[in-house]
């Protein structure tokens, strides 16, 4: 099981860090990417870039703590994910999650899972830098939704 | 009670005022939301930052903690809004 | 709506084919790859290589109704589906499907439906080279509940 | 009956010992079952090919088709196992 937890302000480069999950084995039959995207316009105005602000320690203990969750609920050969922080522009890459499996549904459902707790529990914040000033995103209900999907398997401590 | 220090991430930050502070508050003050309730009696900052305590999330020591959590022991605890990575 | 079907016999590059999907946007803001790669073993025993049978025409018209039917369940903003056939050796790849949407949800169903469907409705056969011989793969009833999960919405002809 | 071009892939294929052929069946053939009736008795490796007639996918002019689907008006007929790719 190879894992790679990473948070940075420089841009990652997607295609080397799948390399590097796959890279020398013959047993990964699935590979599922998930990237996400500053995008242009945030509710229809447009945006000039977004600064991620996180919690240094927190960030990252977080997000191994459900690397680890995503390794003991499906058979997992390999994990990357990668959190950008700092002022991003549109067009660039905030997030990346890499999940390697014999087969797909174990590599879909944990890059879902994780990127549904990246969304909601990862102590990250975005700001929109617009036109016309600097405002914070709100959390999305639906995002909570998704993220209860994941049911804590019995016997482990409910999410907080 | 001895020094505590609290760290404020996003708005909550903006509205108080300052990413980091160390306070020592009263005995009374057990659990995260009587913490809430303290702070937001601090200044119209603090106020301002925590007029709202059902959008404050909090954690002790880098772990997601609610409300009712007591803070006994705790020696960082950090107040932000819900969060919006990924 | 940037759509790529492709059946070939040459290796394909899932970085290059992500960044043609994306170039120049800034409304895509979530990416999801996934890459079917050749395992180095089948039930346990090492292979040689796979065979990839195709019914030409039949695949390639097979895959792009799939892929309008992705289009028209969820908002993307592109996809490409590569599927390669002839020999293929362990480690290479096999498939790619690539979503693109501007919220994860969509792109990770549609690239999900995609496989699915590629599983079991395409025209594609996998024969086994190993040390004692060739064998067929067998399909699998795993796939087949996977595919029926896509319910037919309300309408359209149901999946014959 | 006209002239049908009948296509095979994968063991299918392989056991009926040809990729494609053209054949005239008689008009009692209606439906793909019929035909897959009708091409079993042609030989020992065509019984062979259709001995579990469950097993068998069919395609009318590259579209997918069920054992009951009539043939009229096709001008190629494929047989193959279920499929494998992704």
């Amino acid at each position: 099981m190879k894992t790679t937890v990473r948070l940075q302000r420089e841009a990652f480069d997607p295609a080397a860090e799948a390399a590097a999950l796959t890279q020398g084995r013959t047993d990964i039959g699935a590979l599922v990417s998930f990237t996400g995207i500053c995008r242009g316009a945030e509710s229809g105005e447009p945006i000039a870039a977004l600064t991620l602000e996180h919690y240094p320690g927190m960030a990252e203990a977080e997000i191994s703590r459900h690397v680890e969750e995503a390794t003991s609920r499906w058979p997992l050969m390999g994990v990357t994910v990668i959190h950008r922080h700092g002022r991003i522009e549109p067009g660039e890459n905030i997030v990346l999650v890499i999940t390697a499996s014999s087969h797909r549904e174990a590599a879909f459902a944990a890059a879902e899972f994780l990127m549904d707790f990246l969304k909601t529990r990862a102590p990250f914040w975005k700001q929109v830098e617009a036109p016309n000033g600097t405002t914070w995103i709100e959390a999305k209900g639906a995002d909570d939704a998704a993220a209860a999907r994941w049911q804590t398997p019995p016997g482990q401590k409910a999410a907080e | 009670m001895s020094t505590l220090k609290i760290v404020y991430f996003a708005w909550v930050r903006e509205r108080v005022g300052k990413a980091e502070e160390e306070v020592v508050p009263p005995d009374s003050v057990k659990t995260v939301a009587d913490l809430i309730g303290w702070l937001g009696e601090r200044g119209e900052e603090y106020a301002h930052a925590f007029e709202h305590p059902k959008s404050i999330r909090a954690a002790i020591d880098k772990s997601h903690v609610q409300p009712g959590t007591s803070i006994a022991g705790a020696r960082e605890i950090a107040f932000f809004p819900p969060m919006t990575g990924g």
